[in-house]
């Protein structure tokens, strides 16, 4: 009886955040939106004019692009680890962030995918990439690391919507009992005649639990593929055996700071304390420190291998990384990859949430930059010394950098007015 | 005459050839049909080639224009040309840019205020004569001045003025040698610059001329050394004032006080003489006039260390058929005459004449005027004598001192008829503007030595309504003096010609593209006491003050002629790698004490005269000498040598003061240093990395008959950048500009990177190296990049979709991506190659080993059912180098010249430790 | 209201949708395999009736890359006398009087970044008729193969000719 | 086959013939195909239903349509099995010469289009005596369907390859080249308007019979009209955006205005289906089943054609010429076969052949009359006399009025000489 009231209190807080959306909040979205018309514009401009519009010079041939790819497919790791991961350790604090870090991935991988894209001297032609028979008989390289990541991104996004959605459908049924007009028609159409019969519910656990498991590994796959894209060349810098493991635990890390930066304030708008609490926090925390020491000494592995390798090219390398004119990023990133998370070893730190959020946003901001500064000093500084060169982006490559977070946190302003933001269903499991 | 209806009928069809981009044709594509049947042995789409002349600048070296439906879209020297032998140097390589520059005079103009409007020839040519005759009854005198012209042009040219009473002047040249003319004079009454005759002498001593890069005709001696060396036992020393190109070339360099030339020399004199000559009747009051002085004392005073300066002297006499070149800057400083007369009579003492060193074959700068005549000139002008002045294919505005003040006195002149093919300095001054022919355009000749006649053909009919050199000076006679010869120049030229050679020797001339008469060597005799007054009369007065700026010739624009071709301004400088200049070169030490960096502007001072230049540090430079290229400087602060009236390229004292500011110039090396990574590497370094053993995962590359690759020996190349220009207009590399040049996006294929260790100056030429287990291949998604059964690391442009990943995973750096759609202006278009697509935007290109020029030749050898032979083809890098260092050929057969290149001992690969395994094969140098 | 809406939407989507069909005609018309020829040469006549061989003609067929249409003069060579007074043949007779080349419409045209030869594929003994199909039956010249890629390699894979890309990627 | 062969030409009557017989027997083949598979899934689907939720409706509705689709099993194995081989037939012979395809690329389907007939009739008799199906029988009906559906997707595919006589070569050495895109496009036309058939068929012949049984009456009427009218709309809508494709698919050789003129009365015809069952006023309710089934039946008409023309388009043209090669053959065989060279003069005979087969055979041949007479005809005028035939050669005058004055020959003395001596040599009588 009473658990029938908490069922339908639950129900109204979570739906609340649907109701009719604030001035804030339309100010946001305005914001964001125009952020992604500036990057349309200036991609059209980039597709119009030729790849010279954007800052690459002769060695260095990848820039800001690929870095925002890596940046943002790491991003979409947290979202499988916290909830496909989580969920088959059990780990009851994750129902809190789930739904969030879920859309967080497919947000953060529909912005990723664009950039392969942006980044292609001929756009137009894209479709070469794919796989298909066509009639000039010719097939993709299937030993290019770039046809890998084509297979894996592909495959982490169709898995992550299809586990996204999946675990939405209860909550629509829910949904739509709340909602009028087209909206239930949609959530009746997406809950699938969801009636919530035992039958329904022993299928659905079974399916989100093979979907857990199915997803769980790509967590590891996917970015170690992405990280193959520079450890299969042979630039100095990049072709290194540590960067699978490497690259995982940043994007890891990355990730879960991405899903304080996003919780944190989702928690104080919607205010949804008691669903979020400072425990959940405090691990989500924990997870982050981790993940930092394990980005930390896969940094000190780097210099030490170029260092006591005896390879005069990977040694360059990194000298120039440390000491060239790129340097002050490099500290920068150190600083805010390895020194700031160590803050989360007090307790008090890891429960206050404005604490967090500062880490959490340093973490994203240094993170941005190791991706920068291993794809960029790395090329600007490879065998030759006679093409050695340097690089500096343009207002293009800004504003379409701009441009992809704008339609990140576009994409996720409507998500968090159109669906439930925390997973219904499952709190209700909990109560 | 045949064949000019055909190039008239191509030229109809050229402008059709284009086809659409798409497969199927869409309504408006046309193709048309010859109304003739095309003349015996003529295939479209076939390249023929026809002989004829290069004429960028005065050495005159042959080339063979390479015609494609009636355009020329690449220049090759000419094989066993008497004068390159087959070489052809980087500004003739790139002179198609001025045959289709867009900015190339259209038509004749005549002056209307301050700009000009454009007339018919007739018009031009009757105002001229009109004026010739109004300026005659007025008194004053008609003019005509002219760059160094030879062969029959130059006899038409004097018969012309003779007829209509113009005074012809001594002809001007920037670079004219008057010094060594002057002391040939002097000494056996030879007022011209001798035949070297290098390849016979096994030591050759160097005084300032820069004979790799342009001093008098220097494809010629470029080839002449190369077969020196290749000879066996053949030394070069160089002595010089400053670092040039040449320099870091010989197998000894030095770098002399400036000015103190003369003392190394006479010192050496004084050695030869007493040691060497004094059996054979040496006229001893020489070894009197020459100023006392000990191995030590020469060092004192020259800078250069006595150890050298011994060497220098005992490997002088040690030499069975030493010979010695003074020149260039050495000579175009003060007491240059001095140093020019030792060298020479250095020679005479050696006994180098008449064999090494011969008059009989002449380099004709005979009628070649001094800077003084140019003054009297300007000066005459400005006193108001002048009527009518010519000034045929010069452009002395630019290269005179301003204190001439040729310009204003150019006003004073009734009327000044430019002649010329371009708006240069001197004819946007001129009245009336007379556009000429590109030599590619006019029948002629030319004899850039005495005994050596080249042939000047058209190989397409004039782009503009211009004539040729000749046509237009008889048009000038025919319409002044009323009758003019019957026929055009054509028909002059053919009748000289017969008379010359005789009917067969004149087809075999037309065929072949030159003629070389044998003449009998010209021995000299020396004037003893003339000889002793001008060593005596070069005091110690000729001093030079400390610190010193050098106005050089460039090896990419000569006296500044050459600048206005696009395509040099992109090839760097082969010394500082800057493409787009100007600067000025600051030795190490001088840069260290006045804290200047690259690129910081600095401004130039000397008297009233001021430039403001970036700097570049230049390694090998002696400390307060500075050395700017001549086509920076317009209008430069030179003076006028008062013993040989010729110039003094040395600006003595100048200031230079930092402003605090930078000036951005496109410096493409990114280290002159190698960093240690064995570039060019030790012969241990390399052991260890034959040493290292690998294997793939990947199946290996079977390659049936041909794997294409290259040796380059290191030992050869001395930087010239002819195969960079070469391989630009070979495969449409388009020229990017200034702009990408300061990003560091150039476009070429090839480069050539100047390595330094110790102030010298190693090559190395870095092109695809079409690795065997290319990193490029396995990382293109799309196979646009494969290895073809070739051996090729073929780039397929339309597939490419511009990941840039190969470029990124290329250890060499060789791919080149199209930022932007790069266009050709008209004309320009018409000098794409048609055996290579122009390249779309977004997508990445590399040199592919010519493979339009692999594919000719297969398909040659499969008409005749054989394989290729080795040599048959070439690339057009390997085709273009004057000293044969670049060899091209199929590795897989065992009997071919780069198979034995490539299996020799100073063979090695860059980057060996990476198992790339390149096809391109490095012989290391080793300065004999 | 809301049933005239859905129809107006879906006569709109018809109408795209043949406007869509439209726009492909006009792009295959654009490209139009039986261009129409200044003059109508019948090769019904010359190859068919005539029995001329292709190379008497195109003489460059199996020389060069390109077959090249014959020189004007090798046409009045047999016109000067015969069939004079036909239409055509005086539009030729003006052709060769005025020292006007004749402009004759693409049949066929390659892209400027393949490197085909005519010489080669006739050395192989590849038929004209393979490529051009039966031309002595049309009065008007008719293209009958697309030339792309894949017809190209599908030929050269039944033949086992060469693949390697650069064989035809200039 | 020896691919430097030049396909033999079909004679162009035979070649119409078999496109009549082609056209004929898909007219009867497809829209059956159509109706069956559209039926029998409509009615698998309703059975199914209507046992999950216990609805008689679906199950009378399911039975009845799956006796409408299936007239009976003599009509299903009559027409399903007949008009194959005639397809068959025809595809080989008009394919033959340019490659036979292997016996199993016609069996299969063949096979798998007999199981789907045998099946679907077991699944109809079953339904009849009970609709409460053993799942074995169910699954047998299933099983059926696919088989008619691979059935013909697979004969949709060998027909394709009519379309493309360029790739033809290739299918026998590899059949994976029969896929093609337009074949594809072509199926999925094909089960549109298969479902607006069946649809039509629905609204047609289904729940007529006023006979009660299990869930009769009107409500039951109202059910079978909305379930022919949606499948009637949803293949009138699917058409058009398939056509386009259709068009598209097509390869280019195949095109003509024809074609895209039928392509365009597919469309209307769709349109009017649309416009019967909706944008009309009061046409709802009046079935319109008969009408719906025509203009169904006329699309599946014109697209036959349609597809038909293209296939005539593409074989325009391409085949072996009527040798002129052979015919020069032939000449210069007959010269050779009479020429019996004397010792000296062979040397003479073949410059004079030379002379011939470059100059004279453009207006001359020894049999035939072209452009002149034939030598046969004229060269024994001269009785053996050298001199006059090259006096002839030398300056022709005009001879016979029949004939064009012929020109002069740009020929050398001494050719004039050997091509006169060759031609008396080889004429018959000639000496």
């Amino acid at each position: 009886m009473e658990n029938a009231e908490k069922y339908a209190k639950v129900d109204r807080d979570i739906l609340a955040a649907m109701k009719k959306p604030g001035r804030v909040y339309l100010a946001g979205l305005a914001f964001t939106a125009s952020l992604v018309a500036i990057g349309g514009i200036l991609w059209a401009y980039q597709v119009r004019n030729g790849l010279g519009v954007a800052g690459y010079t002769h060695p260095v041939k990848w820039a800001i692009y690929i870095t925002n790819f890596v940046f943002w497919v790491g991003i979409a790791h947290s979202g499988t680890l916290i909830s496909a991961v989580l969920y088959l350790f059990r780990a009851r604090y994750r129902t809190s962030f789930n739904r969030a870090a879920e859309a967080m991935t497919v947000f953060a991988l529909m912005v990723a995918g664009l950039f392969p894209l942006i980044h292609l001297g001929r756009s137009w032609v894209f479709y070469f990439l794919i796989p298909y028979p066509t009639q000039r008989q010719i097939w993709v390289n299937f030993r290019s690391p770039l046809i890998w990541d084509v297979f894996a991104v592909g495959t982490y996004f169709t898995v992550s919507l299809v586990f996204f959605y999946v675990g939405m459908i209860p909550d629509f049924a829910a949904a739509k009992r709340y909602a009028e007009g087209i909206r239930k028609k949609v959530f009746t159409i997406l809950s699938l005649g969801w009636k919530g019969t035992d039958k329904e519910w022993r299928h659905y656990g079974m399916l989100y639990l093979f979907l857990a498991a199915f997803a769980t590994p790509l967590v590891a796959s996917v970015h170690s593929v992405v990280s193959w894209d520079f450890a299969m060349s042979i630039v100095p810098g990049w072709h290194t055996t540590i960067f699978a493991p490497y690259f995982v635990a940043g994007a890891i890390f990355s990730g879960t700071a991405m899903v304080i930066t996003l919780v944190v304030p989702l928690r104080k708008a919607m205010n949804l304390h008691e669903y979020i609490t400072d425990d959940h926090f405090e691990s989500i925390a924990k997870i982050l420190l981790f993940t930092s020491l394990i980005v930390s000494y896969s940094y000190i592995i780097e210099f030490g291998m170029a260092s006591y390798g005896g390879n005069v090219f990977e040694m360059g390398s990194f000298r120039y990384r440390a000491l060239g004119e790129f340097r002050y990023l490099t500290w920068t990133m150190i600083f805010c990859n390895s020194l700031v998370p160590l803050t989360l070893f007090a307790k008090r730190l890891r429960r206050n949430t404005t604490c967090l959020l500062v880490v959490s946003i340093l973490v994203n901001v240094g993170m941005w930059l190791e991706r920068f500064v291993i794809i960029v000093t790395s090329l600007a500084h490879d065998y030759d010394p006679y093409v050695w060169g340097t690089y500096r982006p343009t207002f293009v490559e800004v504003g379409i950098s701009l441009g992809s977070f704008g339609l990140f946190f576009t994409l996720y302003l409507l998500f968090v007015k159109n669906l439930p933001v925390l997973s219904i269903s499952e709190i209700k499991e909990h109560i | 005459m045949k064949r000019r209806d055909f190039l008239w009928l191509l030229g109809v069809v050229s402008g059709s050839t284009v086809m659409s981009a798409c497969g199927s044709p869409n309504r408006s594509a046309k193709f048309t049909s010859y109304l003739l049947p095309p003349e015996e042995g003529v295939v479209p789409g076939e390249a023929r080639f026809h002989p004829s002349t290069c004429t960028e600048c005065p050495a005159g070296c042959g080339v063979l224009a390479r015609v494609r439906e009636g355009r020329p879209v690449k220049l090759e020297g000419i094989p066993g040309h008497p004068v390159s032998d087959g070489g052809l140097c980087v500004r003739g390589q790139s002179s198609l840019y001025r045959l289709y520059h867009p900015e190339r005079l259209r038509g004749p103009m005549l002056r209307d205020g301050k700009t000009f409007r454009s007339i018919p020839w007739e018009e031009a040519f009757t105002r001229v004569s009109e004026t010739l005759k109004s300026s005659r009854e007025k008194g004053r005198k008609n003019l005509f001045l002219s760059c160094r012209t030879t062969g029959t042009l130059s006899r038409v040219a004097d018969a012309a003025c003779e007829r209509l009473e113009i005074g012809r002047l001594p002809e001007y040249e920037v670079y004219s040698h008057s010094a060594v003319k002057e002391a040939n004079a002097l000494l056996f009454g030879e007022r011209d610059v001798p035949h070297y005759r290098i390849e016979e002498a096994d030591f050759l001593l160097t005084v300032g001329a820069d004979l790799l890069e342009t001093y008098v005709t220097p494809v010629a001696y470029t080839r002449k050394i190369s077969t020196a060396q290749a000879g066996g036992d053949f030394l070069w020393y160089h002595v010089e004032p400053h670092m040039s190109l040449t320099g870091g070339n010989a197998d000894r360099r030095f770098t002399v006080t400036p000015g103190r030339e003369r003392l190394l020399l006479s010192f050496l004199l004084r050695e030869v003489a007493t040691r060497k000559a004094a059996q054979n009747g040496f006229p001893r009051e020489i070894l009197a006039a020459l100023p006392p002085a000990t191995a030590e004392s020469v060092a004192r005073d020259t800078g250069i260390p006595p150890e050298s300066v011994k060497e220098v002297a005992d490997r002088f006499l040690a030499a069975k058929r030493p010979l010695v070149i003074a020149g260039g800057i050495a000579t175009e400083s003060p007491g240059g005459v001095g140093t020019a007369a030792a060298a020479a009579l250095i020679q005479y003492a050696v006994g180098a004449f008449p064999g090494r060193v011969d008059f009989a074959g002449r380099e004709n700068y005979r009628n070649v005027g001094t800077l003084r005549d140019m003054e009297e000139l300007s000066a005459r002008m400005g006193r108001g004598e002048a009527g009518v002045v010519f000034l045929f294919r010069t452009n002395p505005v630019f290269s005179l001192p301003a204190r001439l003040g040729f310009r204003e006195n150019m006003k004073k002149a009734q009327l000044t008829v430019a002649m010329g093919e371009f708006l240069d300095e001197t004819v946007r001054e001129a009245d009336l503007v007379l556009p000429l022919s590109h030599s590619l355009e006019s029948w002629g000749d030319v004899e850039p030595r005495r005994g050596v006649m080249s042939l000047l053909q058209p190989v397409l009919p004039p782009l503009h309504d211009t004539l040729s050199d000749g046509d237009a000076l008889l048009g000038l006679l025919g319409s002044a003096s009323g009758k003019g010869p019957a026929g055009g120049y054509r028909d002059l030229l053919a009748a000289a010609w017969r008379k010359r050679l005789g009917e067969a020797g004149k087809a075999q001339f037309l065929e072949k593209g030159f003629v070389e008469e044998m003449l009998p060597k010209r021995p000299v005799s020396l004037d003893g006491r003339r000889a002793a007054d001008t060593l005596r009369s070069s005091t110690s007065a000729e001093e030079v003050r400390k610190p010193v700026l050098f106005l050089v010739p460039s090896i990419r624009t000569f006296d500044g002629r050459s600048r206005i071709l696009p395509l040099l301004s992109e090839i760097p400088d082969p010394l500082t790698t800057i493409t787009y200049g100007p600067w000025i070169s600051v030795s190490k030490e001088t840069a260290a004490r006045a804290g200047l960096r690259d690129r910081d502007e600095v401004t130039v001072a000397s008297g009233d005269w001021k430039a403001v230049l970036p700097v570049k540090v230049q390694p090998g430079l002696p400390g307060e000498v500075f050395v700017v290229y001549r086509d920076a400087i317009p209008a430069p602060p030179i003076r006028t040598d008062p013993r040989t009236g010729g110039p003094v390229d040395t600006i003595e004292g100048v200031r230079i003061t930092k402003t605090g500011k930078t000036i951005a110039i496109p410096i493409l090396s990114g280290s002159f240093s190698q960093q240690g990574r064995g570039l060019i590497p030790d012969p241990v370094h390399l052991e260890e990395e034959r040493r290292q053993k690998r294997w793939t995962l990947y199946p290996e590359h079977a390659h049936m008959e041909y794997q294409w690759a290259m040796a380059v020996d290191l030992g050869r190349c001395n930087g010239c950048a002819a195969c960079v220009a070469a391989c630009h207009i070979e495969n449409n590399v388009p020229v990017v500009g200034k702009r990408d040049h300061l990003k560091g996006r150039e476009m070429s294929w090839l480069r050539i990177e100047p390595f330094y260790e110790k102030g010298e100056v190693d090559f190395l030429p870095m092109l695809c190296q079409q690795c065997h287990y290319a990193p490029c291949e396995t990382v293109c998604p799309v196979f646009a990049a494969y290895h073809n059964p070739e051996g090729l690391n073929v780039q397929v442009y339309k597939r490419c979709v511009g990941t840039r990943y190969c470029s990124n995973n290329c250890p060499y750096k060789v791919r080149r991506f199209n930022w932007w759609q790069h266009r050709w202006p008209e004309p320009m278009d018409r000098m794409l190659n048609p055996d290579v697509p122009a390249r779309e935007v977004g997508v990445m290109e590399k040199c592919t080993f010519c493979i339009q020029r692999i594919r000719g030749g297969k398909d040659k050898a499969k008409d005749e059912g054989r394989k290729v032979r080795d040599g048959e083809f070439t690339t057009a890098c390997a085709q273009s180098c004057p000293t044969g260092a670049l060899t091209f050929g199929n590795i897989l057969d065992k009997e071919s010249k780069v198979y034995r290149l490539a299996h020799s001992e100073r063979a090695y690969r860059v980057f060996e430790t990476l198992g790339t395994v390149p096809s391109i094969h490095y012989l290391r140098g080793g300065k004999t | 209201m809301k049933k005239t809406l859905v129809s107006i939407a879906v006569l709109g989507y018809f109408g795209v949708s043949v406007l869509l069909a439209g726009g492909l005609w006009y792009l295959w018309y654009r490209t139009d395999p039986a261009p129409v020829q200044p003059i109508a040469f019948p090769h019904t006549i010359h190859a068919g009736r005539l029995q001329l061989h292709c190379t008497y003609c195109h003489i460059f067929a199996d020389r060069a890359r390109s077959a090249g249409a014959p020189p004007l003069e090798k046409c009045m060579g047999c016109h000067k006398t015969i069939a004079t007074e036909r239409e055509e043949i005086r539009k030729l007779t003006h052709h060769y009087e005025e020292k006007r080349p004749v402009q004759w419409v693409r049949v066929y045209a390659l892209p400027d970044f393949i490197y085909f030869t005519h010489k080669r594929h006739v050395k192989a003994g590849v038929e004209c008729a393979m490529c051009h199909g039966d031309v002595a039956g049309m009065k008007r010249v008719r293209r009958v193969n697309e030339l792309i890629m894949g017809w190209c390699v599908s030929c050269h894979r039944v033949r086992g000719a060469p693949r390697d890309c650069a064989t035809c990627h200039k | 086959m020896n691919p430097l062969a030049i396909p033999p030409a079909l004679p162009p009557d035979t070649f119409l013939l078999l496109r009549y017989l082609l056209i004929a027997a898909l007219l009867l083949f497809l829209p059956f195909l159509g109706i069956v598979i559209a039926g029998s899934a409509a009615s698998l689907v309703l059975n199914f239903l209507g046992r999950e939720n216990r609805d008689d409706r679906s199950l009378r509705l399911s039975r009845e349509w799956i006796e409408a689709a299936t007239v009976n099993r003599w009509v299903l194995l009559l027409l399903g099995l007949l008009p194959y081989p005639a397809i068959a037939y025809a595809c080989e012979r008009i394919l033959g010469g340019r490659t036979s395809l292997p016996a199993i690329a016609w069996l299969v389907p063949y096979g798998a289009l007999l199981a789907g007939c045998l099946l679907l009739s077991l699944y109809r008799s079953a339904i009849r005596r009970t609709t409460e199906l053993v799942p074995a029988l169910f699954g047998a009906g299933t099983v059926g369907l696919l088989a008619m559906l691979s059935a013909a997707f697979l004969s949709f595919l060998l027909v394709g390859t009519l379309v493309d006589p360029a790739k033809l070569p290739l299918v026998r050495s590899n059949l994976v080249f029969i896929l093609s895109w337009h074949s594809l496009v072509e199926f999925l036309l094909f089960l549109a308007m298969s479902f607006g058939l069946a649809g039509g068929i629905a609204l047609r012949f289904l729940g007529r019979s006023k006979a009660g049984g299990a869930g009769g009456g009107p409500d039951y009427e109202a059910r079978v009209l909305t379930a022919g009218t949606s499948f009637a709309m949803a293949g009138a809508l699917a058409v058009p955006a398939l056509v386009v494709l259709y068009l598209v698919s097509l390869p280019v050789t195949g095109l003509s205005t024809e074609v895209f003129a039928m392509a365009a009365t597919v469309m209307i015809l769709a349109l009017a289906v649309f416009s019967l069952l909706y944008v009309l006023p009061g046409m709802k309710e009046n079935r319109q089943g008969d009408r719906v089934t025509a203009l169904f039946v006329l699309m599946f008409l014109t697209v036959i054609l349609c597809s038909q023309t293209a296939v005539a388009n593409a074989f325009q043209g391409l085949s072996a010429p009527p040798g002129p090669v052979a015919a020069v053959e032939s000449v210069s065989k007959e010269g050779k076969s009479a020429l019996k060279p004397a010792a000296g003069d062979a040397a003479a005979l073949e410059k004079g052949k030379k002379v011939y087969d470059t100059v004279c055979s453009i207006c001359h041949r020894f049999d035939v009359k072209i452009v002149g007479p034939a030598y046969n005809d004229v060269v024994p005028k001269y009785k053996g006399n050298v001199e006059k035939l090259k006096a002839f050669i030398r300056n022709p005058v005009k001879v016979n009025p029949s004939f064009p004055a012929m020109p002069k020959p740009a020929i050398k003395e001494d050719e004039i000489d050997a091509v006169a001596r060759y031609l008396l040599f080889t004429v018959k009588g000639g000496k």
